[in-house]
């Protein structure tokens, strides 16, 4: 199996899919000659040609309602917006068509498409180029968001969004890119979507956490055992809409405790509605109360302070630390 | 750059140059020629003019048949409308738009598609959306808010008609590019109004239609106003076909009330579309005699005058003095079809009533393929509801 | 006093802002010569001439951006957005400028202006006329965001947004503009943003509800304390973002018990919100789980359907006499 | 209406009409002549040619010192961009946006503001902003990641620049109308580019400035290149000034390397704007010759030769040539201008280092004019957090 980043992992999938069925075409900004700005889709112009890459000019609302309207005429378009702050310019397209047609035209018109996003902090980017906003998808009915955290289920997760007969936003933590690479093979490979990970068993603590908040929640995991004998279960969320509220459950039926670890605002967040879901079908397993290590209610940082803002290692153990102190 | 004419070249002018610019740049009028792009104009077109009478070399001389079938779905057109009213003011129906006045714009631009080609109208467009194969009983159904009228009929290519002005403008351009894509001759009609005219959304649907030669026919209906704003507040324009040359789109102006202009105007812009050559704008000038919607009352913003200076306009009397005229139907004929229209429209005001049973249960349907989980748990406590209360 | 609706109260406080500061102007479709679809801005062009009260080209994303320029040049402007569905048009302006613009000019230009809205179901429209979607506002930093649920806080919470030097998301509950009537003061009269008031009090069950959902909110309660014996304390949220969790644990930390009413979709959601504070700051009084009584993650209903997806009275009290039963 | 002349009227035609209506409507080219409406031209203004000649007619005969000005702002823009680079490459720098070969463009475009007017730019913009008195060693805070930098110089009525495209263009429209409003006589210059013009934001702002006079100057930087995007994909048409035609803006295309021909079109469009007449378009045709931002790889999608072409046009080169033809600064004066701005770049630097302390506490601040509690308490978190890593 070769090594891959993100990047390449995703790329594998985009690929694959647009193999095996030339139903699949991508659009967006600066995706064709140029590869994208992440070089996500490198070599995909040359090889399936213009008319199923399509550079596009530059409104991401018009990306995303005419990927709306391909969608209608049966074509399963893969638009990409440049980094997800620029949803914003398409927000309008997202909750009025891409989420609702097939409900409107009762199953007449389903939308089966993918806008993909890089999304996160932890790039040394400008203003606009570091939000966590999947709140806003998990709370616009019709949609489903999910959010790879390694090249690997990157890869799969792709697959299957380009599979689903229903809209997905697909969330890809620019952090994680090329921050590391795994082992990712050849032969497609897909996930149900709506599943979380399980990605460290434990009994003390469930942590959940998605996309690039996985490391330093997994390195907080391993640190917590092994330096404070606190042993964690960590769940990797990876759908956010729907979500896999059995596993959470169980998970925290489990151990009792729990900790969230997002980059996103605090207020109406997933992690909000996390808490929520466990207050409803946990509560009598709840020993201590959740807690959030989130971003905060403040516009994302400019760079030079960022690595402040952003949830490290240390305050996740801290936190969890605060979690076990509770009696 | 200037002409030559107007002005010389010189390498390095050694005058004294002391005054400031604001002083030097002469007003507008005095300046000297300066080369200039010609910006090209767009077409202005009528052909059944306010007293019937027609332009020979325009007419496109449609079979009898046609024009018979035509006139008598403007008429139906105009019957559903005042109907819809009627039932309207006795509570039998929702919040409606009325197209009154506006039959030649609507019929005119679907005149030219067949059943593959695209149709996606915004919410005023009864006699679009009837001549294409809307029910006249699923049309009532949708306005007296009952979800299952807005289910497609089998066999037509058309889209739900939107609510949010300008917001579908974009997926039909999106329609239009995959129909280029994969190489199929079918071509998009899309309208929307003056109001919608100023949303973003369909200033960056003329772009993308434009660059991806995408074969659109942006039909906007220029009916005056948008609500209670008067189309000369909504532009500084007075054409609004203006707005498709900046973005490279052909565009013609065509009287909205002459059936005869908009068939003709509808067919040029299909051929090109057909033809690869890529979008169209289509400004039909027309008239909203109606209230916005039967929760507007336009006294408080309109002079009775305006609307009645338009009556003389009107698209149905002048293309039956075109059809008397030509012998095709007269005055019996025009009362006849009038009566059947009335009748058809009753009784589908029967099936309408037979049809029109709230189905709480099914408003969760339709919005996946397959239900996650956790909206089935919603949907159970919503079963556990209507359950509690006794409702089917 | 005389007796107002909430249209009439509305109508009453822009005219004594206009009155009293010359920098207040009004702008949006129809709000002129036609005084707002709902009538709230009637008389004022009159009363105050087409540079303050303009009706607009039918843009949305214009309103708002314009009125955020017109507020970094010191002025006033109280935008009205004709529906709150139609807020997506501007979604951009209102995350990326009215939210930001402020802080990106490290406080150079504040944005002292309200976006009005009238918001939620029950009044019989069509698609895209009865959402309910605070929770995206209290999602975006930089924003505050508040909903009045009578004749009288409207007045005093329009007031206080309007001279708010910070963005305000004034969302109106359409279906209370004619609901009732009640004594509006002719002096000019405030309230506090970021205040929620107790509107019963109680000892069994906190119930906290806001805008529209107030009347069904109030009603349950007292048919609660009459047929069923339950003392329902009951809390108008008022303000969204910030939100008054003080009162709110406070009343919790009383009561043990708390139900959520709202009528917006449930996932990340404001109740989704107020579940995790109060898991956070009242975990120990809680003895039953927080229940919500909340809209679903579906479309809002065609209208038809739609008082069977709304809240009621008799849904809070069997969701109360739940919350209750827990021991 | 046809014209007369065309074609003649006639109360019903009694030709048989059997074809169908595809065929009877005959190809463009075949039909009569209908009437049309004219949509006029637009201005082509170049005054200095790429060979430094000078148009004298229309020439501004600026001053010695207004030129002398003129040209060490136009060369301190673009030493400081080249040193910008350097520090890039030394990982001194962040990320950030190159405006070389814009410099006419950039200075031309706010020659005719006094501090009372407005600019708004985007986030390539550093002529104007230096013209405009933001510091180099405030400009270098912000592009390396400091918050510090978005500080908005004493006096002058300036915006933060925007990174989203297209998205300051409306609150600039804003600025004008309230100016409008109340009567002040100020300008709002906002620039945007060949990219933006694809936003539907950019045309709304269009409409909005137009319908209200606002005077607002709208300065499309059309440089060829949206990132890895040619403007012939961008849009369907050559001349982005088309486009304010279609929303009644006055517009002009500009040779954006031309100073005078910059100088000359914006003072116009400032006229017109402190006359009450509304908006103005100026496309200002320029070359992107650098990457777009250092983040950026321009070999991936453009020839060599592209770029090559227009270093002949460079806006400075031919600037220099007319000043020396003019007989107001000679080579050594070029030698000894160039020498000092460096200097004058390499002492901001020493300001900027020393400047540039990253203050993690600040990060809560600006945000609300008063901070709520629940924020507070987030801070507090956040405080916390910091003193337990030792950061201050
Ligand atoms: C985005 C959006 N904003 C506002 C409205 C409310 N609204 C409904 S119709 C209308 C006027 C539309 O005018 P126009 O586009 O000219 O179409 P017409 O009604 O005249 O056919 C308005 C403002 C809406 N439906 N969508
Ligand atoms: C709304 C939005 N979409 C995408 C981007 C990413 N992006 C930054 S610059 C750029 C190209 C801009 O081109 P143009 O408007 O011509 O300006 P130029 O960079 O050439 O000066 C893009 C796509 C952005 N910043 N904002
Ligand atoms: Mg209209
Ligand atoms: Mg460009």
């Amino acid at each position: 199996m070769p090594q891959m980043t993100m990047v390449q992992a995703l790329n594998l999938a985009l690929d694959q899919s647009m193999e095996s069925d030339d139903r699949v075409c991508l659009m967006g900004e600066d995706i064709g000659v140029n590869g994208g700005v992440f070089r996500v889709t490198q070599n995909l112009l040359k090889k399936y040609g213009e008319n199923r890459v399509m550079d596009t000019p530059l409104a991401e609302c018009s990306i995303i309602g005419t990927a709306v309207g391909m969608a209608m005429y049966g074509l399963k378009p893969v638009p990409e917006i440049q980094f997800s702050g620029f949803t914003m310019q398409a927000f309008d397209q997202i909750e009025q068509n891409m989420a609702r047609m097939r409900n409107r035209s009762r199953g007449r018109y389903p939308i089966s498409m993918v806008m993909r996003a890089p999304y996160g902090g932890g790039i040394r980017a400008v203003e606009h180029h570091s939000e966590s906003r999947e709140a806003y998808w998990a709370h616009t009915p019709g949609l489903k968001c999910v959010i790879p955290s390694g090249p690997r289920n990157a890869r799969a997760l792709l697959k299957a969004a380009i599979d689903d007969p229903d809209p997905v936003v697909f969330y890809e933590p620019k952090a994680v890119y090329r921050a590391f690479k795994e082992d990712v093979p050849d032969e497609p490979e897909s996930m149900e979507i709506g599943k979380a990970k399980v990605a460290r068993e434990g009994n003390d603590l469930t942590m959940i956490a998605w996309g690039a908040m996985m490391r330093p929640a997994a390195e907080a995991a391993d640190d917590l055992a092994d330096l404070h004998g606190i042993d964690v279960e960590l769940i990797d969320l990876l759908s956010i809409k729907p979500m896999d509220t059995e596993t959470i459950v169980n998970s925290v039926s489990k151990t009792g405790r729990c900790l969230i670890v997002q980059e996103a605002p605090q207020t109406c967040s997933v992690a909000s509605e996390i808490i929520a879901r466990l207050n409803e079908k946990a509560f009598e397993y709840l020993i201590a109360p959740i807690k959030r290590v989130s971003g905060y209610d403040i516009i994302f940082p400019y760079y030079q302070t960022e690595q402040h803002y952003l949830p490290d290692p240390d305050t996740v153990i801290e936190a969890a630390k605060d979690v076990m102190a509770w009696e | 750059m200037p002409t030559k004419t107007a002005s010389k070249r010189s390498s390095g002018t050694k005058q004294s140059a002391q005054r400031r610019v604001t002083e030097v740049v002469a007003p507008e009028n005095e300046r000297p020629m300066r080369k200039t792009i010609d910006l090209g104009d767009i077409e202005d077109l009528q052909i059944l003019n306010e007293e019937g009478e027609v332009d020979e070399a325009l007419d496109p001389n449609l079979s009898e048949d046609e024009l018979k079938k035509i006139h008598r779905a403007m008429v139906m057109t105009r019957k559903f409308d005042i109907r819809m009213l009627a039932m309207q003011r006795q509570g039998e129906m929702g919040t409606f738009a009325p197209g009154l006045g506006q039959e030649a714009t609507q019929i005119g631009q679907v005149y030219p598609l067949n059943a593959k080609d695209w149709f996606s109208p915004s919410y005023r467009s009864f006699g679009a959306q009837l001549w294409r194969g809307w029910t006249l009983d699923g049309l009532m159904l949708l306005w007296a808010g009952y979800y299952e009228g807005f289910e497609i009929p089998e066999g037509i290519n058309d889209t739900p008609f939107s609510i949010v002005i300008g917001s579908h403008v974009l997926p039909a351009t999106g329609l239009g590019m995959a129909a280029k894509i994969r190489g199929d001759k079918s071509v998009v009609v899309t309208n929307f109004g003056d109001g919608a005219s100023s949303q973003g959304a369909v200033a960056e649907a003329f772009n993308f239609a434009s660059v991806y030669k995408a074969p659109v026919i942006f039909v906007l209906e220029n009916n005056g106003w948008a609500i209670s704003i008067p189309a000369e507040k909504q532009a500084a324009v007075r054409e609004f076909a203006r707005r498709g040359a900046g973005f490279g789109i052909p565009s013609i102006r065509v009287d909205g009330n002459d059936i005869l202009g908009m068939i003709v105007a509808s067919q040029q812009a299909a051929d090109h579309g057909r033809a690869g050559k890529g979008p169209y704008l289509v400004e039909a000038v027309t008239y909203r005699m109606s209230v916005h919607t039967t929760a507007d009352d336009p006294k408080v913003y309109r002079k009775e005058d305006e609307v009645k200076a338009w009556e003389a306009k009107c698209p149905i009397r002048r293309f039956e003095i075109y059809l008397r005229n030509k012998g095709i139907l007269d005055d019996a004929d025009f009362e006849r079809i009038g009566k059947e229209c009335e009748a058809e429209i009753l009784e589908a005001r029967e099936k309408f009533r037979a049809r029109a049973k709230a189905k709480p249960r099914e408003v969760f349907d339709y919005l996946y393929t397959e239900m996650p989980p956790e909206l089935k748990e919603q949907q159970e406590e919503y079963f556990r509801k209507l359950d509690r209360k006794g409702v089917e």
